[in-house]
């Protein structure tokens, strides 16, 4: 029954479904920024780079990559209509002064109090955090999206964070692969789950206690590839 | 996304009594004169206003004093060539004045916009506008602490804008716009020409669209030093 | 003999041969506006206003003047090539930061601290401060020019500012209708007066002791209008 | 007024050992690449560096560590594609590194340019990166105080340069040139293309000739990310 599961698009998709039109969005390097690829049609969000770009666009075709028109994670990007291009002071004036409205996210860890766990796995290692630390504040809305569990299995969804902390009290929303969970109050509170999966299975992949407010939507994603 | 307006008093009908008011403009340059009328138009009570001056005859900032529109100004320098409605109104006890230097008013409205909720610098130490503000000394040397400066709405004045915010500014009338629209909840912008998104390089913004929330076009806008010799009042 | 002094195109013309070639030169509003005059040939200063122009010129014509191209004094400009606009935070960034070579101001009274008093004449009236607060500090030489003595025959020049401060120990040199006197170590260096002025006569016009290192060079300028 | 400098090697002459650096650019895009070449062949020791990050492969910054002319690095993310050469030096306590988290890092090297000593901001309250610094409360939320970042030299790649020093930027590669150049005393700059005074619109300026000091001509300069998909290495 927990073998289902959805996928990184689909989680994707599912975040992807609360930006609102005109939402101004930065998605974390890596996995965050397939949330791009599921606006709802009608909607329009604009990107923001934390490098200097607003309103960017999707990757060019190989060959025609302009390096100084990269994003975060140092891929090319392309420009839409009514870009702009900012340096890094203004650029974190607008992560920081809480112009963003969502900041997505990826995650190590997340405890119910909203602390999010996310750029380092501890002493070993070149530490590096990047724009992480930022981001977590300033945006209007925090949201992680994350796998539900980690490759061998543990909760990351967890009472207290072991791993070293990016921001304290800082995430209101988890897309998991198995569920939607909004932070409230220091609780993890169950919005929606797969409709295969009860509560009690959930629970027990879940460091922390559940809580819900009497209903529980049924996480409902399309079929995607990635 | 759209953020046009499609008249002066739609743009300004979200401020009401009691709201805190970011005006741009050095004088009259840079001055949204039209916005300001507007707003007269309206009518709240109660603002407290953001400029770096105190208005000059009888348009604009000053109008908007003469109004009754404003309990409190915070600004760099209430004097200009005719200064009689802020003085008055001072004078008598009307009108509340938190004076800041120039410098420290640009640097606290940047704050504001940037989530920097305080900063030190070493202007008016040892000063009287220092006086009951906290003081650390870094590497040896005094400095001040200050506050961000946030408000609930701007008006700026901009020469080009797009639909989506982005806005560019005509010569020194730059001056307090791209810090204001950064520290408002709410900024409204007049532009003397609008464009699609596009119609500005990406290299040649100077305000990005994300710190702009209301835009409205005002072809060939006043200028207020035209305004005063030619001894305007308003309404 | 104390009737002579210089005008005060004289004290602007001095204080203009201390200004070197490419300096960034930031002029307070009114009297000091005129140092811009009488930059020795074969020099040129960038001038700075600090609501946002870097390299203007001098006024247009009457008729001619653009009101969004003014001074710190609201005054109507030129540009010069190689001229640039900025705004507020970015302008006393300049101011502030240390990049502007000389700061010239008025003043009501400098101390032999250094201190400055130049924006209340007490507690009257409307107070205004402007950016003469940001400008004392910053500027890596902030020199006054004005009168010795005031209208009705009072030092300028004191042991102790009785007026409200608009900075404290700032002042490095003073450039009066009588001398050009350096602050220095808490002291009043004489460096160059009048040559028809005895150093009993200043002396007897200067409330702080005023001090020399054995030199003391003439104060010399040609013949101006103003 | 003519802040040219005809060649690469008198521009970075000035740097000498012990010399703080700050280091234009996100990854490769604003790298001045000919101008850390030639801070190479000049060979300075013990520089600290300040850079978002800490080299890709085996040009540019990277070359710079491996030539062993870097003691101390100031950044924020110092992993790329090919990170070996930072990696092997500081798993082998060979350079100092101390992170930054990247906007922080941007904020105090725009307050070392804008003479604010020290501010608050809420980036890194209550993680490792914030131990050791003061916290504050304002508003009943906590902030980190962070101290301004100032350094001897700048070099930063730009576009369009005029012989006062105005400047504009390429795309994204404008990032931490205008303040780095804001926050060093000696700004060296390389551009593309440089042009007479007025050949730059004074709008359309992004960095003001009074911040930056030497400038340097290098016409089609190399792209770090084309030299390293090039497999090149310097020297």
């Amino acid at each position: 029954m927990t073998s289902e599961k959805l996928s990184n698009a689909q989680i994707a998709w599912r975040a992807a479904q609360d930006i609102a039109d005109g939402a101004y969005v930065n998605l974390g390097i890596g996995f965050p920024e397939m949330v791009a690829q599921y606006q709802p049609p009608g909607r329009q969000a604009i990107f923001h780079t934390e490098n200097g770009i607003l309103d960017f666009g999707p990757a060019p075709k190989a060959g025609e990559e302009d390096w100084d028109l990269i994003n975060a994670g140092k891929k090319a990007v392309t420009l839409k209509p009514g870009s702009a291009f900012f340096d890094h002071a203004t650029s974190f004036a607008m992560v920081r002064g809480g112009h963003l409205d969502v900041a997505i996210l990826g995650a190590y860890q997340v405890a119910q109090s909203g602390d999010l766990a996310n750029w380092s796995t501890g002493p070993k290692g070149v530490p590096a955090v990047g724009g992480a630390m930022d981001l977590v504040h300033g945006a209007k809305r925090v949201a992680v999206i994350t796998e539900h569990v980690t490759k061998d299995g543990k909760p990351k969804l967890v009472e207290r964070c072991t791993l070293p902390l990016t921001g304290v009290g800082c995430v209101t929303r988890v897309y998991t692969s198995l569920a939607v969970i909004d932070i409230d109050g220091g609780k993890f509170m169950l919005r929606e789950k797969l409709g295969s999966m009860t509560l009690d299975a959930l629970q027990a992949l879940t460091d922390a206690k559940l809580h819900t407010d009497g209903t529980v939507g049924e996480l409902k994603v399309p079929a995607l590839g990635g | 996304m759209n953020k046009t307006i499609a008249s002066l008093a739609e743009a300004v009908s979200v401020i009401g009594d009691g709201a805190s008011v970011m005006i741009g403009g050095f004088g009259g340059s840079g001055s949204p004169i039209e916005l300001i009328h507007a707003l007269i138009d309206k009518g709240p009570k109660g603002l407290t206003v953001v400029n770096n001056n105190a208005g000059n005859g009888h348009v604009g900032l000053a109008a908007l004093i003469e109004a009754g529109c404003v309990a409190k100004l915070i600004c760099s320098f209430p004097r200009s060539a005719d200064p009689v409605v802020f003085t008055e109104r001072y004078l008598a006890g009307k009108i509340e004045l938190e004076l800041v230097p120039q410098g420290t008013l640009a640097e606290r409205i940047r704050a504001g916009g940037a989530g920097i909720p305080a900063f030190y610098t070493p202007t008016s130490y040892g000063t009287d506008l220092a006086k009951g503000k906290p003081v650390a000394e870094f590497d040896g040397r005094p400095y001040v602490q200050e506050r961000w400066l946030k408000a609930d709405f701007a008006l700026v004045k901009a020469e080009i804008g797009d639909t989506h915010g982005n806005l560019t500014y005509r010569a020194a009338a730059r001056n307090f716009g791209p810090l204001m629209c950064m520290a408002s909840a709410t900024a409204i912008v007049q532009v003397s020409k609008l464009v699609e998104p596009g119609g500005i390089a990406p290299e040649s913004v100077v305000t990005p669209g994300i710190f702009v929330q209301k835009i409205v076009e005002v072809p060939n806008p006043a200028q207020e030093e035209d305004l005063n010799r030619a001894g305007a009042r308003y309404p």
